[in-house]
C-alpha cells in the first residue's frame, strides 16, 4: 500500500523526466530540484499562506513550471546542438545553484509541512493507512490522468508527441519546435514539483531532499523505457512496491539498491525498457 | 567465385525489405546493384557486412560464411564497405581518417604502445607515408591536414573512399560513390574506380547514375522490390525489357 | 605549446614546493593532482572514446578501499597495495565494460551510475569488510626504504610523479593506433568498425585503463588523508570529474588538468572570498557561466583563440 | 497541358545553403507560376531536397532571395512559411507512426486557427482518400506504405496550401500505388493548388510536368518544358536509363 | 642612504615595529570553527554555529580574553569528510588559528584529526559520539560530548524506571547510529532486557516503514531510536500509523523535542528523549543562571527554540577554548594544549573538567557531560519522574 503511494509520486516524478529526457536529450540532473521546490512551495503556501493541500499542489505546479520553463528558455536553448555532456554540465550547475540557494532561502533545517488531515490511521480491512497518504495516491492519480490528457487530448500535447517522434516534421507542420521544448520542461519540472508537494507533507523538506528523488526518476525512466508515458507510470507504481519489498524481505539497508539493481538488470537484458516496443534495427 | 549471395531476405517489422536475392560476385570484376530508391541495395549491403542480421540467406566470400561476423570481422577477411550518407570521422583531418582506415595494417598492442617501443615509431612513420599516398590516390594531397566535415561534399565522398581503400580490401562495396558530385568528380571516381579493380581489389557498387554504371561495369544486377529482377553485362541490361518497365513505371510502359 | 613553455611548466611543477611555503596551498595542490589523475582517466572514456561513465567514484572507491584495507587488515605495505587498488579496478573496469558497453548514451550513463550506486551502498553495508559507515581510520602512508613519504612536500612530488605516469600513458595510448580507434568510436561507429576497429575491445580496453588510473587516484587519495570513509564513493565526487573534465576540454590532453587544477583551486578561492552560504551557490553559478560562455571547455577555447590569432 | 503565363508564385534567385561548412545550394535559380506543375530531377545528392527544405524553412538560406507571392520568404521559420501558403510533403512519407490518423491530420492544420473550417477539411479529406477513412483511429505506423504517403498528402492538404512541395512521392512504393500517388498529384494541381516536385523517377514526373529542373551539385544545369526535356539527350542518359 | 638619514630612518623603522608590536597585542584571537553548514546535516551544524557565536559576543562584551577580543573563523565541511580535511587545513595554514572546535559529526571529526597531529593544534569535539574519537591516540583532541557509552551510563540510572524488558533498535547507518545500537545494547544486555532487532536506515532514507515492520513482529516493549531530528520526526509519524505501541526513547541528545511536538504532532506524544540540555527547564540545569541567560539571549536573537538542544554544545566548546587561552596566557596552540588539561568550568550542560582516555601517553581529553531524560507529555515537553 505504502509502495502505491510512493509509486505514485515516482510515476510523476518519472513522467516529467521521461519527457525532457526523451523529447531533448538532456540528462536533467536538477530534476530533483524541482522536486524541492515543489515542497518548499507546498510548504509556504500551507504554512505560510495558509492555503488548502489542493491549492498547495497547484501552487507548487505553477512555480516548477515557471522555473523549468524559465531555465530551459534561459540556459538550456542557447545551447541547443551541443553535446550532451555539456547541457548535462549545465544541469549539474543548476543543480548545485539551486540547492544552496534553496539552503540560503529556507536554511538547512527540515520543515515539517503541515497538512489538515488526522493522523489517525484508516483501518480497511487489514491495511492500515493514514488519510494523508490515501489523499496523495488520489492526488497523484489525478495528475497522472491528467497528464494523459493534456498529451493525448489537446492541441498541445498532439504536438508534443509530434514532436517526439518526428521533430523536423512537426516543424514542417508548423509545430515551433523551441516553444516545445520550454514547454515539455516547464511541464516536467511542474510534474516533479507536484511530486514534491505531495511528499512533502507525508515526510519533510529540506534542501538536500532532491537528490535521492532524481535518482528514482532516473530509475523509472529507464524501467518504463525513454519517452514512455504508460511505461514511466507502470515503472514508477513498479519501483515504488519493488522498494516496499526488498527493503521488507531482504534488508532495510539496501533498500536504495533496489532501484539501481532494477536499471543495471533491465539495460543489461532488455535495453528499451520493460515496456518498450521492439525498436526497428538499421 | 569471391562474394557469393544465396537467397538473402531481410524483414522490418512486417515489411520485406529484401525478399531472396541471390546473386554472385566473380574476382577482379566490377559489379553493380542498381535499382530505383528502395529497392533493397543498401539493405542487401548491410547484411553482406554484417551491419543487420538477414531473416536468412546465406552470405559466403571466399567460400566461407560471413553470417553472425560483427562488421570489424568481415573488415579483418578483406570486405570493406562505403556508406550512402557520407561518412567520415568528422572532426578529424583527411589525413587522420585515413589513418585510421590503416587501423588494421598497425600492429602496435596496449603493452608495445605504453612501453613506447622504438619500432613503433617506425610503423607509424611507414603508416603516415602509405596514408599520404592514400590521400594522393584520391586527388586530396592539398587537403591533407583539413578536418573532414570542412571539406566540400564531393571531397568527403573521397576522403570515404581513401579511408575504405587504407583497410586493404579484396572486395570493396561502394554505396552510391558518385552521389552529390559534378560530372568531372563523377569521371573522377570512375576512373579511380577502374584504378582500383586494376590493383586486383573486386569492386561492387551500388549507383544511380546510369551512364557511370554502365561505362564501368562489367556486370550489373537489378534490384526491384526486394528482388533481382535481372543480371548480366550492361548492354543486355540496358535492353531489358524487365528493367526498363522498373525503371519507366508500370505507367510509362502503358503509355 | 612552444617547447619552452613546456620545459618552464616542467621546472615549475618540479620546484614549486619551493615556492609553495604554505603548506595549505601545498595541500590544494595535491588534491589538484589526485583530481588530476582521475580526471585524465575520464577523460580517456569520455572525451576519447565518447562515453561518459558516472560511476567513476565507484572506481576512485575502490582504489581507495583497496589500498586500505591491504595495508591495514593484511598488513601490505604500501606499494603493492597501490598496485593491487590499479590492478583490482582495472578488473572492475573490464567487467563494467563487457557488461555495459554494448549500451550507448543515456542507457550507458545511468548503468555506471547504478553501478557506483551499489557499490557505494555495500561499502555502507558489509561492515565486516568496509567497517561500514565508521571508516577505516590510519591507513599508512608510504615510505621509501626508510624514509616515510609522510611530509607534503614528498607526497607532492609522489602525486606528481603518478600524474606524470597517467599523463603519460594516456598520451601514448592517444598518440597511437590505438588511440585513433578510441577517436575512431567516438567519431563514427559504424564507419570505425567498416575498416576493421572491434568496437567491444577498444571500448572494453578503455574502460580499463580509465578506471585502473581511477584507481591509481583513489589509492593515492587513501594513503594522502589516511582515513577512507564510504563518502569516497558519493556522487558529488564523480560530478567533480565530470565538471573537470569538459570544463577544462574533454578530448584533450591538458584539458582534464586544467580542469582539475581550477576546480580544485575554485572552492577553496571560493573558501577566501566569500562566507560559507555563498560559497556552493557561487561555485554552481561560476560553472553555469563558464559552460554557458565556452562550451566546449577551456583548452579548445584558447586553441581556437591563438588559432585565430595566427590566421 | 501548357503552363500558364503570368508572374511567378515562386521564385529563388541565387540561393546559397549548406549543412555547416558543407554547400548543399551554391546559385539555385528557379520559378514556379501559378498553377503549374513543375518538377526538379536530378541524382541522389545533387541537392532536391536541400531545395525543398530551403523553401519551406527548414533549411536556412545563406545567401540569395526566396520570393513567395511577392513577399520575401527567406528566413521565415517553417509556421509562418507554412501560414503563407506553402506545405512540404517530405520525403519518405514521414508520418507521425504513434499518432493516429485522425492525429495525423490534425497536425497538417496545427497552424490554423478556423476550427470550424479544419473539421470540415477532415471529413472532406477522408471523403478524398477513403482509405484513411477507415483507419481514422488506427496508429499511422501500422499503415502500409501505400496508405501512410496518401496520409501524408492529406496531411499536407489539410493546410490549404496553395502550393505543395512533394519530394519523392513515388520512393519504395509498388508501382499501382505510385501510379494512384501521380494520380492524386496530378487530381491537385487540377483543383488549382501549383505543385514542385521533386523525383527520381524522371520519367514518369517528366511526362506529368509543365516545366522541369535539371539539378547538379546544388545548381539548375539545365531547364525547360517537360516535353524537351524528355527528349534531351543528356537526361535521357542520366535519368532515363537509356 | 646617506649617513645623515641613518638616524631618523633607526628611529623610524623602530617606532613602526613598536606601533606594530602594540597592534599585534590588540589583534584578536582567533578560533577555528568547523561545522556542517551545507548538506544534510546543515541544521545541527548551523545551530552549533549560532551558540559558538554567541559565546563569542559574550566573552567580547565581558573584555575578552586577556585584555584581546575573540574572532571566530568558520568553515563549512559541507558534510563531507574531505572537505572537514581541507577545512582543517585552510583554518591551520591560512588563518593560522591556534584552536578549532568541530567537526559534528563523528567522521568529519576523525578526518581532520590528522591535520591536528600534523600542525600541532588542539580541537575541541563538542558533538561526535565514536568512541574512537578519543581512543586513537591523538594527543590533540578534546571531547565535551559524551560518547555513547557514556551516554548510556548515564541513561542506566533511569532505567528502572523506564520499565524497559526487551528493547529494539532503530539507528542511522552511521558511525554514530552503529555506536549507539552498540553501546545501549551492551548496557541493556548487561542490566538483563533483552534486545530484539537492530535495524539501520539510510541518512537520506524517508520511509522507514519496512523497518518499523519488522520490529514491530519482534513483540519488545521499547524502541531506541538514534538519528537526526527530522528523521525522528518521520519515525514518529510512520509508528503511529503502523500502531508500532512502543515505548520509544531516542538517543544522541539531538532530538530537539520541541521540534518534534511540532511537526510530529500527536505522534510524538509519550516518548522519551535523552538530551545534554533542557531549554524547558533551565532551571534545573547544573549552572541555571548560565542556562537561562542563554536560552534568553538565544530568543532574543530570533533563533528558533528547537535548535537549543544542539545550540548550546556551540557554546560550551568556545567557552572551554576561550578558558584555556586565558589559563595558558596566550593564543599559542602548544599553550593551549597544555591549558586544556587544567581548564575547569562550568558550561550551559553543567561542569567541564577534561580526564585523560586513550592509549597511555597520546591520551585524548574527555570531559564527562550531564545527561537527563524528558518526556513529551500533553504536546508539552516534561521531566519523566
Amino acid at each position: 500500500m505504502n509502495g502505491l503511494v510512493l509509486g505514485g509520486t515516482y510515476a510523476l516524478l518519472g513522467i516529467g523526466l521521461t519527457l525532457i529526457f526523451g523529447l531533448m536529450n538532456v540528462v536533467n540532473f536538477a530534476h530533483g530540484e524541482f522536486y524541492t521546490l515543489g515542497a518548499y512551495a507546498a510548504f509556504a503556501t500551507l504554512a505560510g499562506l495558509g492555503g488548502g493541500f489542493v491549492a498547495a499542489v497547484l501552487g507548487a505546479i505553477v512555480c516548477g513550471a515557471l522555473l523549468g520553463g524559465l531555465t530551459e528558455r534561459v540556459l538550456l536553448r542557447p545551447l541547443r546542438g551541443e553535446s550532451i555532456d555539456t547541457t548535462m554540465l549545465v544541469m549539474i550547475g543548476v543543480w548545485i545553484a539551486m540547492q544552496n540557494a534553496e539552503l540560503l532561502v529556507w536554511g538547512g533545517v527540515a520543515k515539517s509541512i503541515p497538512h489538515p488531515f488526522p493522523t489517525e490511521p484508516l483501518v480497511l480491512g487489514p491495511v492500515a493507512i493514514a488519510p494523508l497518504r490515501l489523499f496523495v495516491m488520489a492526488l497523484a492519480a489525478g495528475l497522472i490522468a491528467a497528464s494523459y490528457l493534456l498529451i493525448h487530448r489537446t492541441k498541445l500535447g498532439r504536438a508534443m508527441r509530434a514532436t517526439f517522434q518526428d521533430a523536423e516534421t512537426a516543424a514542417l507542420m508548423g509545430v515551433k519546435i523551441a516553444r516545445i521544448h520550454t514547454v515539455t520542461f516547464a511541464f516536467g519540472s511542474g510534474l516533479a514539483a507536484a511530486a514534491g508537494a505531495l511528499l512533502g507533507p507525508v515526510f519533510l523538506a529540506y534542501p538536500s531532499m532532491g537528490d535521492l528523488a532524481a535518482l528514482k526518476a532516473f530509475s523509472v525512466v529507464i524501467l518504463g523505457g525513454l519517452g514512455n508515458l504508460p511505461g514511466a507510470t507502470l515503472g514508477g507504481l513498479l519501483l515504488g512496491i519493488a522498494e516496499e519489498l526488498g527493503a521488507g524481505y531482504v534488508s532495510s539497508g539496501y533498500r536504495d539498491a533496489v532501484g539501481f539493481v532494477i536499471i543495471i538488470v533491465v539495460l543489461l537484458f532488455r535495453p528499451s525498457g520493460l515496456f518498450a516496443r521492439q525498436e526497428r534495427i538499421g | 567465385m569471391t562474394l557469393a549471395v544465396r537467397d538473402l531476405a531481410v524483414q522490418f517489422g512486417g515489411v520485406a525489405a529484401l525478399g531472396g536475392v541471390s546473386f554472385e560476385v566473380r574476382p577482379g570484376t566490377i559489379t553493380s546493384v542498381i535499382g530505383p530508391n528502395g529497392s533493397g541495395k543498401t539493405t542487401a549491403f548491410n547484411a553482406i557486412t554484417g551491419y543487420l542480421r538477414p531473416t536468412r540467406g546465406a552470405i559466403t566470400y571466399d567460400g566461407a560464411s560471413l553470417a553472425g561476423l560483427r562488421p570489424s570481422a568481415i573488415a579483418r577477411r578483406g570486405v570493406v564497405r562505403t556508406f550512402q550518407k557520407t561518412s567520415v570521422f568528422p572532426t578529424l583531418s583527411v589525413a587522420d581518417n585515413v589513418m585510421i582506415g590503416l587501423h588494421l595494417s598497425g600492429t602496435a598492442g596496449v603493452v608495445a604502445v605504453l612501453l613506447g617501443r622504438r619500432r613503433l615509431g617506425e610503423e607509424e612513420r611507414r603508416l603516415a607515408a602509405e596514408a599520404d599516398a592514400l590521400v594522393e590516390l584520391v586527388g586530396l594531397g592539398h587537403r591533407r591536414g583539413e578536418v573532414a566535415s570542412g571539406l566540400p561534399y564531393g571531397e568527403q565522398r573521397l576522403v570515404e573512399l581513401a579511408v575504405a581503400l587504407a583497410a586493404r580490401p579484396r572486395l570493396l562495396l561502394l554505396d552510391e560513390p558518385g552521389a552529390g558530385m559534378t560530372g568531372a568528380e563523377k569521371a573522377t571516381v570512375s576512373a579511380l574506380i577502374r584504378t582500383i579493380r586494376g590493383r586486383g581489389i573486386t569492386v561492387l557498387l551500388v549507383e544511380h547514375d546510369m551512364r557511370m554504371v554502365m561505362g564501368i561495369s562489367d556486370t550489373v544486377v537489378v534490384l526491384h522490390h526486394g528482388r533481382v529482377i535481372a543480371e548480366g553485362p550492361p548492354a543486355a541490361i540496358q535492353a531489358h525489357p524487365e528493367v526498363i518497365r522498373a525503371y519507366l513505371g508500370a505507367t510509362g510502359e502503358r503509355a | 605549446m612552444t617547447r619552452a613553455a613546456r620545459v618552464l611548466g616542467a621546472l615549475l611543477a618540479l620546484t614549486l614546493p619551493f615556492w609553495l611555503q604554505n603548506p595549505y596551498y601545498l595541500h590544494v595542490v595535491i588534491m589538484a593532482g589526485i583530481f588530476g589523475v582521475l580526471s585524465l582517466s575520464l577523460n580517456l572514456l569520455l572525451g576519447y572514446t565518447g562515453q561518459l561513465s558516472l560511476g567513476h567514484a565507484a572506481f576512485f572507491g575502490i582504489g581507495a578501499y583497496t589500498s586500505a584495507l591491504l595495508t591495514l587488515s593484511l598488513a601490505w605495505p604500501v606499494w603493492p597495495a597501490m598496485l593491487a587498488a590499479v590492478a583490482l579496478t582495472a578488473l572492475s573496469g573490464w567487467i563494467i565494460g563487457r557488461l555495459a558497453l554494448k549500451l550507448r548514451g543515456a542507457y550507458f550513463v545511468l548503468v555506471t551510475i547504478s553501478f557506483a550506486g551499489v557499490v557505494s551502498l555495500v561499502s555502507v553495508n558489509w561492515m565486516e569488510l568496509t567497517n561500514g559507515p565508521l571508516g577505516l581510520p590510519g591507513v599508512p602512508a608510504p615510505a621509501l626504504g626508510p624514509w616515510s613519504l609522510r611530509t607534503k612536500t614528498a607526497y607532492y612530488y609522489l602525486v606528481l610523479a603518478a600524474v606524470a605516469l597517467s599523463y603519460l600513458v594516456c598520451a601514448r595510448l592517444v598518440n597511437s593506433r590505438i588511440g585513433r580507434a578510441f577517436l575512431a568510436l567516438r567519431e563514427n561507429e559504424p564507419l570505425a568498425e567498416s575498416v576493421g576497429v572491434d568496437v567491444t575491445h577498444y571500448l572494453v580496453l578503455a574502460a580499463v585503463v580509465s578506471a585502473g588510473l581511477a584507481g591509481l587516484g583513489g589509492s593515492l587519495y587513501a594513503h594522502y588523508t589516511r582515513f577512507v570513509s564510504p563518502e569516497v564513493f558519493l556522487f558529488t565526487y564523480t560530478v567533480t570529474m565530470v565538471i573537470m573534465v569538459v570544463a577544462g576540454g574533454k578530448g584533450t590532453l591538458a584539458g582534464p588538468l586544467v580542469g582539475a587544477l581550477l576546480f580544485t583551486a575554485l572552492p577553496e578561492a571560493l573558501r577566501l572570498a566569500t562566507s560559507w552560504q555563498w560559497q556552493m551557490l557561487a561555485y554552481g553559478v561560476l560553472l553555469l557561466l563558464l559552460v554557458y560562455f565556452l562550451p566546449r571547455g577551456i583548452v579548445p577555447a584558447l586553441r581556437g583563440l591563438r588559432g585565430r590569432r595566427a590566421s | 497541358m501548357s503552363a500558364p503565363d503570368g508572374p511567378a508564385l515562386l521564385t529563388l534567385e541565387d540561393v546559397h545553403a549548406a549543412y555547416g561548412p558543407v554547400a548543399a545550394l551554391a546559385g539555385l535559380d528557379l520559378a514556379v507560376r501559378p498553377g503549374e506543375l513543375v518538377c526538379l530531377i536530378g541524382a541522389n545528392g545533387a541537392g532536391k531536397s536541400s531545395t525543398l527544405r530551403a523553401i519551406s524553412g527548414l533549411l536556412r538560406a545563406g545567401r540569395g532571395r526566396i520570393v513567395f507571392d511577392g513577399r520575401e520568404i527567406g528566413g521565415l521559420e517553417p509556421a509562418e512559411i507554412l501560414r503563407a501558403g506553402i506545405a512540404h510533403c517530405p520525403e519518405g512519407r514521414r508520418v507521425f507512426p504513434h499518432l493516429t490518423v485522425d492525429e495525423n491530420l490534425a497536425m497538417g492544420a496545427y497552424v490554423r486557427r478556423d476550427r470550424r473550417a479544419v473539421t470540415d477539411d477532415l471529413e472532406r479529406v477522408c471523403e478524398h482518400f477513403p482509405i484513411l477513412a477507415e483507419r481514422r483511429r488506427q496508429m499511422a505506423g501500422t499503415l502500409s506504405g501505400g496508405e501512410q504517403q496518401m496520409l501524408a498528402i492529406a496531411r499536407a492538404l489539410m493546410a490549404r496550401p496553395r502550393l505543395m512541395l512533394f519530394d519523392e512521392p513515388s520512393l519504395g512504393l509498388a508501382p499501382t500505388v505510385v501510379e494512384t500517388t501521380f494520380g492524386i498529384i496530378a487530381d491537385i494541381r487540377r483543383r488549382g493548388t501549383t505543385v514542385l516536385m521533386v523525383e527520381q523517377n524522371a520519367y514518369l514526373a517528366l511526362r506529368m510536368a509543365d516545366r522541369g529542373y535539371v539539378m547538379e551539385t546544388g545548381r539548375i544545369v539545365l531547364e525547360g518544358p517537360a516535353a524537351e526535356l524528355l527528349a534531351n539527350d543528356h537526361v535521357r542518359r542520366a535519368y532515363l536509363g537509356g | 642612504m646617506t649617513k645623515r638619514w641613518a638616524v631618523p630612518a633607526t628611529l623610524v623603522a623602530a617606532a613602526l615595529l613598536a606601533a606594530s608590536a602594540l597592534v599585534e597585542a590588540q589583534a584578536p584571537v582567533k578560533i577555528g570553527v568547523i561545522q556542517p553548514l551545507s548538506g544534510p546535516v546543515a541544521a545541527s551544524g548551523n545551530y552549533v554555529r549560532m551558540g559558538a557565536e554567541i559565546a563569542r559576543d559574550w566573552i567580547n562584551a565581558r573584555g575578552g580574553v586577556n585584555g584581546r577580543k575573540l574572532e571566530l573563523v568558520i568553515e563549512d565541511n559541507k558534510s563531507d569528510p574531505k572537505e572537514a580535511a581541507s577545512a582543517a587545513e585552510k583554518l591551520i595554514v591560512r588563518d593560522k588559528v591556534p584552536a578549532i572546535m568541530g567537526a559534528w559529526g563523528s567522521s568529519m571529526t576523525l578526518a581532520a584529526m590528522p591535520k591536528l597531529e600534523e600542525y600541532g593544534v588542539p580541537m575541541v569535539v563538542e558533538t561526535s559520539s565514536a568512541a574512537s574519537v578519543t581512543r586513537r591516540g591523538n594527543p590533540w583532541i578534546f571531547r565535551i560530548s559524551p560518547p555513547s557509552e557514556m551516554e548510556a551510563l548515564g541513561l542506566e540510572r533511569h532505567l528502572d524506571k523506564l520499565g524497559v524488558k526487551r528493547a529494539d533498535f532503530l539507528a542511522v547507518n552511521t558511525d554514530w547510529g552503529r555506536g549507539a545500537v552498540g553501546a545501549f545494547g551492551d548496557m541493556l544486555k548487561k542490566r538483563g532486557a533483552a534486545v530484539g532487532a537492530a535495524e539501520f536506515m539510510d541518512q537520506a532514507a524517508t520511509d522507514m516503514n519496512a523497518q518499523i515492520t519488522k520490529i514491530k513482529a519482534t513483540g519488545g516493549d521499547t524502541l531506541f531510536l538514534t538519528t537526526a531530528v527530522e528523521q525522528i520526526t518521520l519515525v514518529l509519524k510512520q509508528s503511529q500509523e503502523q500502531r508500532l505501541g512502543r515505548k520509544i526513547v531516542t538517543t544522541g541528545g539531538s532530538s530537539s523535542p520541541t521540534q518534534l511536538i511540532k511537526q510530529a504532532g500527536a505522534a510524538a506524544e509519550g516518548s522519551y528523549h535523552i538530551v545534554f540540555f533542557m531549554p524547558w527547564f533551565p532551571e534545573a540545569m547544573p549552572d541555571g543562571r548560565l542556562a537561562k541567560a542563554f536560552v534568553d539571549e538565544w530568543g532574543k536573537r530570533g533563533h528558533p527554540f528547537e535548535g537549543l538542544t544542539e545550540g548550546f554544545r556551540g557554546h560550551d566548546g568556545i567557552a572551554t577554548i576561550a578558558e584555556a587561552v586565558r589559563v595558558a596566557g596566550k593564543d599559542e596552540p602548544k599553550a593551549i594544549r597544555e591549558a586544556l588539561w587544567k581548564v575547569s568550568l562550568m558550561g550551559v550542560n553543567g561542569p567541564i573538567k577534561f580526564e585523560k582516555d586513550g592509549p597511555a601517553g597520546k591520551e585524548s581529553g574527555q570531559s564527562k557531560p550531564s545527561i537527563f531524560v524528558v518526556q513529551v507529555k500533553n504536546g508539552k515537553v516534561a521531566l519523566p519522574w
